[in-house]
């Protein structure tokens, strides 16, 4: 049971142009800083990635626009980012929107082994475009399709030896279901622990998930709306 | 005279009855927190993983952490859970929340909605709002009666990208309450001093007007 | 926010003869001892029960059973219970077997507004008669649908005021995912505290999904086999 | 001679890899646990929602909320977790569990399996053993070879109903090792002093055998 990785570079391994990627996250809440970074820093392009949002302009998924090294964004929404905005519609970035709940649940499905199933959202919308419909108690579905990636890039808060995470309040939002989507699962971590030491009630994703670990570093945890009470 | 961005949010706050579990939507719904009657206990749910928001931050609560669907810090309340996306979206999509309170650029009177999409213009995404519209039990928009040339948003068919069809319940507008039926827009109530003729002329749909239609109480 | 009820008999109000009601529990460990008990001691019948196993002769489900207020079992495994076996080779009890994650997965998606997905398990087998069996990748799957109940009863270790559940060990199993899946859902606890007291990480049923909630008395908590180490 | 069931999990405890994640089914596959080699680590999984069993509870550790699948008390191990069962399920049927290790009424050489139901006579239900057969990469049968009148279990085709087509990769018996390869089963290992042609015997099936056998070392 050897899953710890000495940093991003080292755990990165064996990621490579023209993959598919899962980046957890909303907003900037709960995103994968040093993969992202290190990632900006290799030469690796083409790649298709799966994350809820992109990032804004100079910071998250962002850089590695702005740096033309994704090919193609699955995401449910893409405001507060000109420059993916720009790329999107000169046609140099292919893009996907799914609605979010869908996005969630196709993800889900790929880690529970389910590679269909059926949603009321998008009915009578262009998400309807090319997907079957089906009538299910007298009202109409849409069948979507499980979402794998070669790589699943999460973040937690704490996570052990064994690959058990626990996520800090709304920082785990698409991180639980990516761990378990992903053919090879990279965790970072704000706190790296023995395995034993958390709660086993406590933990959000278990180890079986992840392939590998590594505490994170620098974290800037940068906030895009800081709203104050008077 | 037309209600301001509070006065619809106060108007909504009326719709929440105690004990519902509510999701607002980025904008004006998120107004309406503020105007929950006293002696109402509500739940509001944000769809990134938070059951139970409360107010904002102090400066030194401020946590990176703990934001709102609209990507804005928050607090969170007394019996609050944290949770994943599937997780969220099964409270929305299994019809576990009451009520959803979200923005649209236009409504039709068939009770469709358009919100996430201009051609051309703007494509920011849906969010979560097709799952939104699809999966609570009662959907109430939040929006101004025209756009800044002074056309109806209020429709006999919507002209832009869908969000859902046939599922928004009623509209509150700077003009008017606007309730959704089998035969169209119900004109329920005007905005102080606004009157019956007014509001049908801003609105290309026709209402439906049943007798006396009061003032709004905001 | 009032979903506090005074006792099993208050909560239970509204549950009638030949209604669907779900039981959680894997065995006997986790299971809705109070309600049960409620139920074993009013004069409801025809009911059709969802739960993973059908107790013991003499414990859980099994009381129900011997009093006959059972039409239909929906389980996955149903061994350790004799008067089971009989009124099911009978003919007076209707039976229909699923795989356990078949089974958990239905549950799960009635709780999340599914109606159907698919699934591998029972491909080839007696579960895939009467469904449609349909190929994604190159493998086949079963088409399963969601199940839902009129009342869900779940036990959990601790709770609050606002419904919210934490399970303990084990226990959890069924509970979490039947919770959201009844029209009605009643959760007894064994330890009941004010909405706050619980730390919102860590809990595992967020209340909305919970109507009625109360505080559980006498817990027998019986073990079916007892394994000691030496 | 032929193994006992302790023989049986000793040698399919040879099977088990470093950092591997397994599932032991009830009866001989429980007692895997008890023979797996020094410096070999491996996390149990229990499908009724423990990653990490631990072994069987002192008399003082006793706890009724802490059971295996077999409803067996057990204790947890570090770095365990626990988890409800839908999260189980994703486990197994999405693919995550390395190794499943069951047993079977009967196995037939297209590795079809039927485990969990004589018409007329037990239905016990199938419990997880559906979903474990289609889910995990690795399916291996501990069973023994012939019924207690002597009838072979290693079949053509199975007569009983089935739990999964096409998925064991291994059997290990009382008698031998057999791989399921695409021409049916291959003949791996010997009980010790059990002869070739004993073992043919004893198969309803055509075995394949190529080269000297060696004997199993238990």
């Amino acid at each position: 049971m050897n899953k710890v990785f000495k940093n991003a570079e080292e755990a990165l391994k064996g990621l490579e142009s023209n993959m598919t990627v899962m980046l957890g996250g909303f907003g900037l809440c709960g995103i994968p800083e040093n993969a992202i970074r290190t990632i900006a820093n290799s030469n690796i392009t083409g790649l298709t990635c799966i994350s809820n949002n992109a990032g804004v302009d100079d910071f998250g998924l962002g850089i590695l626009l702005k740096k033309h090294q994704v090919k193609k964004m699955i995401a449910s929404y893409v405001g507060e980012n000109k420059e993916f905005e720009r790329q999107m519609l000169s046609g140099e970035l292919e893009v996907e929107l799914n609605p979010q709940g869908t996005l969630a649940e196709r993800i889900r499905a790929a880690g529970a082994g389910i590679p269909a199933f059926y949603v009321p959202a998008g009915v009578g919308t262009e998400v309807a475009e090319g997907k079957e419909v089906r009538e299910f108690d007298g009202r109409l579905y849409l069948m979507e399709k499980w979402l794998k990636a070669d790589f699943a890039l999460v973040k937690a808060w704490k996570g052990d030896t064994h690959g058990n995470l626990i996520y800090h309040h709304t920082a785990n939002n698409f991180n639980n279901m990516m761990a378990a989507a992903g053919k090879i699962t990279i965790a970072e971590v704000e706190e790296l622990v023995p395995a034993g030491e958390l709660d086993p009630h406590q933990i959000h994703t278990p180890g079986i998930f992840v392939q590998r670990i590594f505490q994170g570093v620098n974290y800037e945890k940068r906030i895009e709306q800081v709203t104050i009470r008077k | 005279m037309a209600l301001d961005k509070n006065q619809i949010a106060k108007r909504i706050a009326q719709e929440v009855k105690d004990g519902y579990y509510v999701n607002l939507g980025i904008g004006i719904p998120t107004l309406v927190a503020n105007f929950i009657p006293e002696g109402i206990e509500v739940v509001l749910q944000s769809e990134n993983g938070l059951l139970g928001i409360g107010p904002f931050p102090t400066e030194s609560e401020l946590d990176a952490d703990l934001i709102n669907a609209g990507k804005q810090t928050v607090t969170y309340a007394k019996g609050a859970s944290f949770f994943d996306s599937a997780t969220s979206f099964a409270m929305i999509r299994g019809g576990h929340v009451d009520m959803t309170i979200l923005g649209a650029f236009e409504v039709s009177e068939k009770g469709d909605i358009a919100s996430w999409k201009i051609p051309g213009k703007l494509i920011k995404g849906m969010g979560g709002s097709m799952d939104l519209v699809a999966g609570a039990k009662n959907i109430i928009v939040a929006m101004m009666h025209t756009d800044k040339e002074g056309n109806s948003k209020i429709l006999k068919n919507c002209t832009l990208p869908l969000t859902g069809v046939k599922c928004v319940q009623k509209v509150v507008t700077n003009l008017a309450v606007l309730e959704i039926t089998e035969n169209g827009f119900k004109l329920l109530e005007r905005a102080p001093g606004v009157s019956v003729e007014e509001i049908q002329k801003y609105t290309e749909a026709t209402l439906i007007i049943e007798g006396e239609i009061p003032e709004m109480n905001v």
